[in-house]
């Protein structure tokens, strides 16, 4: 079994995406990633057996991306 | 590798948690745009559902949907985080959605929403206008 | 200028900096303390023995739902579950409070149209075929909630998907179905009442506040009225998370054309 | 019915508000002033039902309510004792007369902007009700985001300095949920249960493990932030001084103490308090306490803005409380309870005051408070009443709790904390004879002309030749106050009844000691 | 009388007052003047009776007790009509009815602002007044100290001028902070001795711990007591509080606000720490000495003072350490020449006061060297100030010489002469800042041109008003000197309270 653990893989792939998050200065990308860091916990979350909870996670992590890009509208898209 | 392996599954997946969640809440206090801690702060929420979850894994347990094959304690995951990890993601969408509508008007009434603009603004400010409230 | 501006970084590194030995320090800490932890997966950890068992056992049968977790959302802890749809109707109350301190006119789907060529033949045909789908789609998620996985949210939510996604792309000019943020308010009430009511009604019928069997509708046993009463939460539940969304949603949206640079 | 409403009692005393929160968009849909009353009218009955609950248990003793009918450790269970049925009583009191006095500032406002504040403000009374009677760990922590969520958003009803500092607060608040989220996880994983009283029993073999004294770390962090306990209330200045008027009483009253009750529960009656592994955590809260108790009384001292005088001196006052939780005995414990309830009637009161002073005279600047006595007497009267007892002058209710929290302090042999004590009274004395002092002494009288109340008139004036409706006329005009009373009806009775319950709670608090005892002693 | 009758003479000596205030402060402005002082009249003469009338039960020695209400766990609000209280409460009863009448007379004369409020006030203090003296424990005796305290600062502040805002501030720094450090010193003494119930000869027993903290404790709560008496190191709110109108200070100085801080010294030092051990902890050796030094620093200041208020203000400081010397000498004689000293200094320097403030409304005079020949346009005035000035120094057939007498006699008792030696040369001190008023207004050679055109014929007096109370105090003072139980049996309470305390001997 020569690779980690499912889980371990995704939590160190979920580490550097709040990593990049912070470091990086586009807004839009940032919301976009934390879409793709929505969707990997959702994967995380089937991995340790909560089915329910990655439906709504699935589900919430769209809806809040939606909002954070649709208020990127009014709020400055890049940042110092 | 299967020693990483064994460490890993039994205490490697909490601390990488609870690196996820110091990382969140970093985030949140370094970014200077307001934004961003918004992000940060829903993944710090994020690392504590998973925490959360991860209390009530058992091994060889399937997911908690009652079928004929598997009758007793052991064959399922405890249900019990699931049921208040939803509770916790749909908080985290509202708190998320107040902190967006909130974060808008900070934008119209200071210009941006990075933390030192707003602050010099903040310090610029004379005495407060009265009546602007609601 | 660039003093100021060097004088900012410098401070905001030193800030850094201490940040990370801060942080540092807190996951140290944190990893002692994690190793008394009860293993990952072992059956009988404390949270697996205790309460657990109960909830896997005699939870199917008491709440006649085969889905564990729909069965300890909606039954064994529905209060919690009221309490988080109070929690979305406050979100989206609020939000719609903050963001209406400005005059009102009512937005259009233009704001979209304008800017990307929305108009394409893609879009025009694949619409209306999505849109449905999600919808049956989410009925039967809301439907089959103690069956499989499912339940209010999930179908609150993709129903406010697929009114997003309609009011995106669907050619509005057509309609004129205004839809005010005090009507989708009011909806989201109405889903929590239901909610409420359905508790009040067992209270009403002698029973605790939401205690199934005290429903005051006919049934040969017990665990039928469990499913009634869980169907009806998620019922309560779904229309208050669509509402809700779209509340906030529209509330957005419609803050952005008012400030005139859509 | 009766007997429905009797067995039913805890359950309608939280949800009624909710009830109300929900009726209000929609029959405001028909007429502005009926949404209104519908939470007005919840609320109040509400608070009716807390009373008779108060009165019965004071004879049965304690009340458990398992929802759905399940057995506590598997249902949802509210457990009720005379310490939290007083409780409920105050808030749903204070929760009463807020809804009615914040009734002016809706004067001639859209029919939507209305009902938006009455819903939030009955969910947060629904929040602090459900956050004082619920015996369950979790449900604990989604009455807090319920709290918490309507704190933001009235106080971002405050006007744009508000959204700001509602802003910072919704950042550290979700923190502060967070980490008692995780101290929830931590408690499951060592004890399984998350009912309190379960988890009491549960708890005892595994008090020493670490894991546990990181939960108990994590709740006081996580409620230290909620109450503003002193390193952790970086958010509460702003956010009391720029919360919306009406809602300003209720929040700086009421919401900082149900968190401290909170962590009382949970240090007293789920870990028991007399092991040494949790008298280290108290003692940290008595140290945080007692350099908040300088601390904020020196920072007010500072003060020129009226409101965040009061703002800076509640996170003394709530130091208070924490210092009442650190001393442990019975006294100690008696202190901060009876704190508790004197301090939200007085912080109350004064914000009461303030409104009113806001909507006359828009004035907040303490020194352009000058002879407003002379039009305002019954207000500065409940200022003077609420101030002294603020500063510990004894018929007031001020001075027993510091009785009994310097009598605990003593009995446990803590002398530094009756000098704590001291010196924090004395400080108090120091910043509210300075406003007595500008009350009463300086020359420039504030004009009338800027008054909340003047502007709504205006407001509504326009709005009324837009609408070409005949303009009814109100008692606040552009060019000052007409009224034959001093402020509106609504905001007089509330200044009044919060200044007569600091009375009565100073002159019968010992009838008040009698009914908080058998709990308090339950846990000594 | 029967058990309830006195309880509800009790009640009502504490409630007139405050209900007094209370009408005055709701109804004030909007009814005509003298319907609001009728109001004070009213409740002055109605606690008179209501005092005066407890004496006959309290003399016999029944003492009327009343328990309200429990105020605090355990602790209760409760009233003790013993004989120490008594004479301050029939000082306080009586005098405030002079002082009503004088102050309408001041306050009409002068054309103050705001008397409402001023009269309101005034009604408070004589609450807080009442209270101190009927308390029974020291928690009650505490509440109506603050109240006491708290109903005196409008009053200190009555001009609301700058200068009045400091002496307010000086006031409230001084009185807050002991309050407070009373109130720390009595939780210490509910926490070891488990009760707060004044009993003569003291209840305080720090069993096994050592002098010192019982020193530190008495000395903590002592406090308190000694910054309202004025006595040498805390006096200084005392000469600054003279900014207010003249009846304030002649309230400060005769009727309550001194008054209680003195009695709060009698009751520490006789019914909660108790003489034996005070003598073992050297408590009152401490305050001894200081009353000493007061006494004589007092008056030599008091001579170099020319304005006439502060001079009698002086006097106040030195002549109230009289009164915590005679108790602190911890005999017999020494408490009821103490006790007797109360009523004679009271009755003495109200008349002084109210002398200076009708000279102030009349002549519009306050600085004394700008007050030569005044005794040609005020006679009667003026004969009035020097009686009281030869009684304050303790001329025989003046009520000052017997206390004082008996004072000195403690003194002799306690085996410390020099007090005698002190008591003494204060005598002379007093003449020596008194009379000189007396001879500059009578004798003086250089009379001002201003007071040339008064003679025989006509007088520039005062207005009858101010002149009735004022000839009143000193007729009451002169009827004290030759009956010293004449009306409230001053004197046999006196030695009733120091044979309660000592267990009998005079």
């Amino acid at each position: 079994m020569g690779i980690l653990l499912i889980e371990a893989v995704l939590l160190l792939f979920l580490i550097a995406i709040t990593i990049v998050i912070i470091l990086d200065k586009d807004l839009l990308s940032s919301s976009i990633i934390y879409c793709a860091f929505s969707f990997c916990a959702m994967v995380l979350y089937i991995m340790v057996g909560a089915p329910d909870v990655a439906f709504t996670e699935a589900v919430i992590g769209v809806i809040s991306t939606t909002y954070f890009v649709v208020s990127l509208r009014t709020t400055d898209r890049w940042c110092k | 590798m299967d020693a990483v392996n064994i460490f890993l599954a039994e205490k490697g997946i909490y601390m990488l948690t609870v690196i996820l969640f110091f990382l969140g809440m970093f985030g949140m206090a370094v970014c200077g745009n307001y934004m961003k801690k918004l992000i940060c702060m829903n993944i710090m929420q994020v690392a504590v559902i998973f925490f959360f979850l991860c209390l009530g894994e058992k091994d060889g347990g399937t997911i908690p949907v009652a079928m004929e094959g598997a009758a007793g304690a052991d064959d399922y995951v405890n249900p019990l985080p699931h049921a208040l990890m939803l509770t916790a993601i749909v908080v985290s969408l509202g708190t998320s959605g107040v902190g967006l509508a909130l974060l808008m008007r900070i934008k119209e009434k200071f210009g941006s929403i990075e933390e030192e603009d707003i602050i010099e603004k903040e310090k610029g400010e004379e005495a407060d206008e009265q009546h602007d409230y609601q | 200028m660039n003093g100021g501006r060097s004088k900012r970084l410098r401070e905001k590194s030193v800030f850094k900096i201490v940040g990370i030995v801060l942080l540092m320090v807190l996951v140290g800490l944190m990893f002692t303390i994690v190793d008394r932890l009860p293993v990952i997966g072992n059956p009988d950890s404390a949270p697996n023995r205790h309460v657990s068992d109960y909830y896997i056992e005699e939870g199917p049968e008491l709440t006649h739902s085969p889905n564990l977790v729909t069965g300890v959302l909606a039954d064994f802890r529905g209060f919690d579950t009221l309490l988080e749809t109070t929690v979305m109707f406050l979100a989206g109350v609020s939000v719609a409070m903050i963001l209406s301190n400005r005059l009102k006119r009512h937005w259009d789907a233009g704001i979209f149209r304008k800017d990307e060529n929305f108009g394409g033949y893609e879009v025009k045909v694949i619409m209306p075929i999505l849109i449905p789908v999600i919808i049956v789609y989410a009925f039967y998620v809301l439907m089959h909630g103690e069956v499989s996985l499912g339940g209010g949210f999930q179908a609150g939510a993709l129903l406010a998907m697929a009114f997003m996604l309609y009011i995106m792309f669907a050619d509005l000019g057509k309609n004129k179905f205004r839809i005010t943020q005090h009507f989708t308010v009011c909806v989201a009430a109405c889903g929590v009442f239901i909610y409420f009511l359905t508790g009040f009604l067992c209270m009403i019928n002698g029973g605790r506040f939401l205690e199934y069997e005290a429903l005051p509708f006919s049934a040969e046993h017990g665990a039928e009225l469990h499913a009634t009463g869980i169907l009806m939460i998620e019922t309560g539940v779904t229309i208050g998370v669509m509402a809700t969304i779209i509340t906030i949603l529209e509330a957005v949206v419609e803050r952005n054309s008012l400030n005139g640079r859509s | 019915m009766s007997n429905m409403i009797i067995s039913n009692l805890p359950v309608l005393v939280v949800l009624l508000p909710l009830a109300g929160a929900l009726f209000c968009p929609v029959i405001s849909y028909f007429s502005r002033r009926a949404g209104r009353l519908t939470v007005i009218a919840f609320a109040g009955t509400s608070f009716v039902l807390s009373v008779v609950q108060l009165l019965r248990i004071t004879d049965v003793g304690k009340i458990s309510y398992h929802f759905g009918g399940w057995e506590p450790p598997f249902g949802i269970e509210f457990s009720l004792d005379s310490l939290s049925a007083v409780l409920l009583v105050l808030i749903s009191g204070t929760g009463f007369v807020s809804t009615i006095y914040s009734l002016p500032f809706f004067r001639g406002k859209s029919r939507f902007r209305s009902f938006g504040y009455y819903s939030v403000l009955s969910l947060l009374i629904c929040g602090l009700l459900g956050m004082t009677s619920t015996g369950d760990v979790f449900n604990l922590y989604v009455f807090l985001e319920i709290t918490s969520l309507s704190g933001y958003a009235l106080i971002a009803m405050g006007g744009d300095k508000g959204v700001l500092s509602s802003f910072r607060y919704l950042m550290i608040g979700t923190i502060g949920a967070s980490f008692y989220l995780l101290g929830i996880a931590f408690i499951y994983g060592e004890t399984g249960t998350l009912n309190m009283y379960d988890m009491s029993g549960l708890v005892g073999p595994v008090l020493s493990s670490g894991t546990t004294m990181v939960a108990m770390a994590f709740f006081v962090v996580g409620f230290g932030i909620k109450m503003a306990l002193f390193p952790l209330h970086g958010w509460q200045p702003a956010a009391y001084t720029n919360a919306h008027p009406g809602a300003a009483p209720l929040i700086a009253g009421v919401m900082g103490k149900v968190p401290a009750y909170a962590m009382l529960r949970f240090f007293f009656y789920v870990f028991n308090a007399n092991t040494q592994y949790v008298e280290r955590f108290l003692v940290v809260v008595g140290i945080m306490s007692a350099l908040g108790m300088i601390y904020g009384s020196l920072k007010a001292i500072r003060q020129t803005d009226f409101r965040s005088m009061l703002a800076y001196s509640s996170i003394a006052q709530i130091g208070y409380v924490g210092l009442g939780i650190a001393i442990t005995g019975y006294y100690g414990l008696m202190g901060a309870v009876i704190h508790i309830i004197g301090h939200s009637m007085m912080k109350s009161c004064l914000f009461f005051c303030s409104g009113a002073i806001r909507y006359r005279y828009g004035e907040t600047a303490m020194e352009r408070f000058g002879q407003i006595y002379r039009k305002m007497p019954v207000t500065c009267a409940a200022i003077v009443i609420a101030a002294l007892s603020m500063v510990g002058v004894p018929p007031l209710a001020g001075f027993f709790s510091k009785w009994y929290l310097a009598l605990g302090a003593a009995n446990m042999g803590e002398y530094i904390f009756i000098f704590v004590l001291v010196i924090s009274s004395l400080l108090n004395a120091v910043y509210f004879f300075r406003l007595f002092e500008n009350m009463f002494m300086n020359k420039n009288v504030a004009d009338g002309s800027k008054g909340i109340g003047a502007y709504l008139a205006v407001k509504a004036e326009k709005k009324a030749e837009r609408d070409s409706v005949p303009f009814k006329e109100m008692a606040a005009t552009k060019e000052g106050y007409k009224g034959r009373l001093e402020i509106p009806p609504a905001m007089l009775f509330a200044v009044i009844v919060s200044a007569l319950g600091i009375i009565l709670a100073g002159l019968f608090n010992a009838q008040l000691v009698e009914i908080l005892g058998p709990a308090i002693r339950e846990v000594v | 009388m029967s058990e309830t009758m006195l309880s509800g003479l009790l009640l009502s000596a504490v409630l007139i007052p405050a209900a007094a205030g209370i009408i005055i402060l709701a109804v004030g402005n909007h009814v005509h003047r003298n319907v609001r002082e009728a109001v004070t009249l009213l409740a002055a003469f109605a606690m008179a009776t209501c005092v005066f009338s407890l004496v006959p039960a309290v003399l016999v020695g029944r003492e009327a007790s009343l328990t309200v209400m429990e105020i605090a766990d355990g602790l209760t609000l409760s009233f003790k009509a013993d004989s120490a209280g008594m004479i301050f409460a029939c000082i306080a009863s009586s005098l405030w009815v002079i002082t009503s009448f004088y102050s309408i007379g001041y306050m009409r004369g002068h054309g103050e602002k705001n008397q409402t409020g001023y009269f309101a006030a005034f009604a408070g203090c004589l609450c807080g007044a009442m209270g101190v003296c009927f308390a029974a424990d020291l928690l009650t005796f505490f509440i109506f100290y603050e109240i006491l305290t708290v109903s005196t600062y409008p009053l200190v502040v009555h001009y609301r001028d700058s200068k009045g805002k400091y002496s307010g501030r000086k006031y409230l720094i001084y009185t807050l902070v002991s309050g407070q450090l009373f109130f720390a010193g009595m939780v210490y003494v509910y926490a070891t001795c488990g009760t707060l119930a004044f009993t003569p000869g003291g209840f305080v027993d720090f069993a096994g711990s050592d002098k010192m903290l019982t020193l530190g404790i008495f000395l903590l709560m002592v406090s308190a007591g000694a910054v309202k008496a004025g006595v040498m190191p805390l006096h200084s709110w005392l000469p600054a509080a003279m900014v207010a109108p003249t009846p304030v200070s002649a309230l400060l100085h005769a009727v309550a606000v001194v008054k209680a801080g003195a009695f709060c010294v009698i009751r520490l030092v006789c019914y909660t720490f108790g003489p034996e051990v005070l003598r073992e902890c050297m408590g009152a050796e401490v305050l001894l000495w200081l009353a000493g030094v007061t006494v004589i620093l007092s008056s030599l200041i008091a001579i170099q003072k020319t304005n006439l208020k502060a001079r009698l203000a002086f006097s106040t400081v030195g002549q109230l350490s009289y009164i915590v010397m005679g108790v602190c000498l911890l005999t017999p004689a020494g408490m009821t020449g103490a006790m007797y000293h109360m009523v004679a200094h009271a009755f003495l320097k109200i008349t002084l006061f109210m002398c200076a403030g009708a000279i102030f409304v009349t002549a519009h005079k306050a600085d004394i060297t700008e007050m030569r020949g005044i005794g040609r346009r005020m006679p009667v005035t003026m004969a009035a100030f020097t009686a009281a000035s030869l009684g304050i120094a303790g001329l025989p057939f003046l009520p000052g010489f017997l206390s004082k007498m008996t004072i000195m006699e403690g003194a002799r008792q306690a085996g410390q002469p020099v007090f005698v030696l002190i008591l003494v040369a204060s005598a002379l001190l007093s003449l020596a800042y008194l009379i000189p008023v007396s001879y500059i207004a009578f004798a003086g050679t250089k009379v001002r041109e201003e007071y040339l055109a008064y003679g025989p014929g006509n007088r520039g007096e005062a207005s009858k008003l101010m002149l009735i109370p004022l000839l009143a105090a000193l007729a009451l003072a002169f009827v004290m000197g030759f009956f010293p139980d004449f009306g409230a049996h001053f004197y046999t309470f006196a030695k009733a309270a120091a044979s309660s305390v000592y267990g009998g001997g005079i």
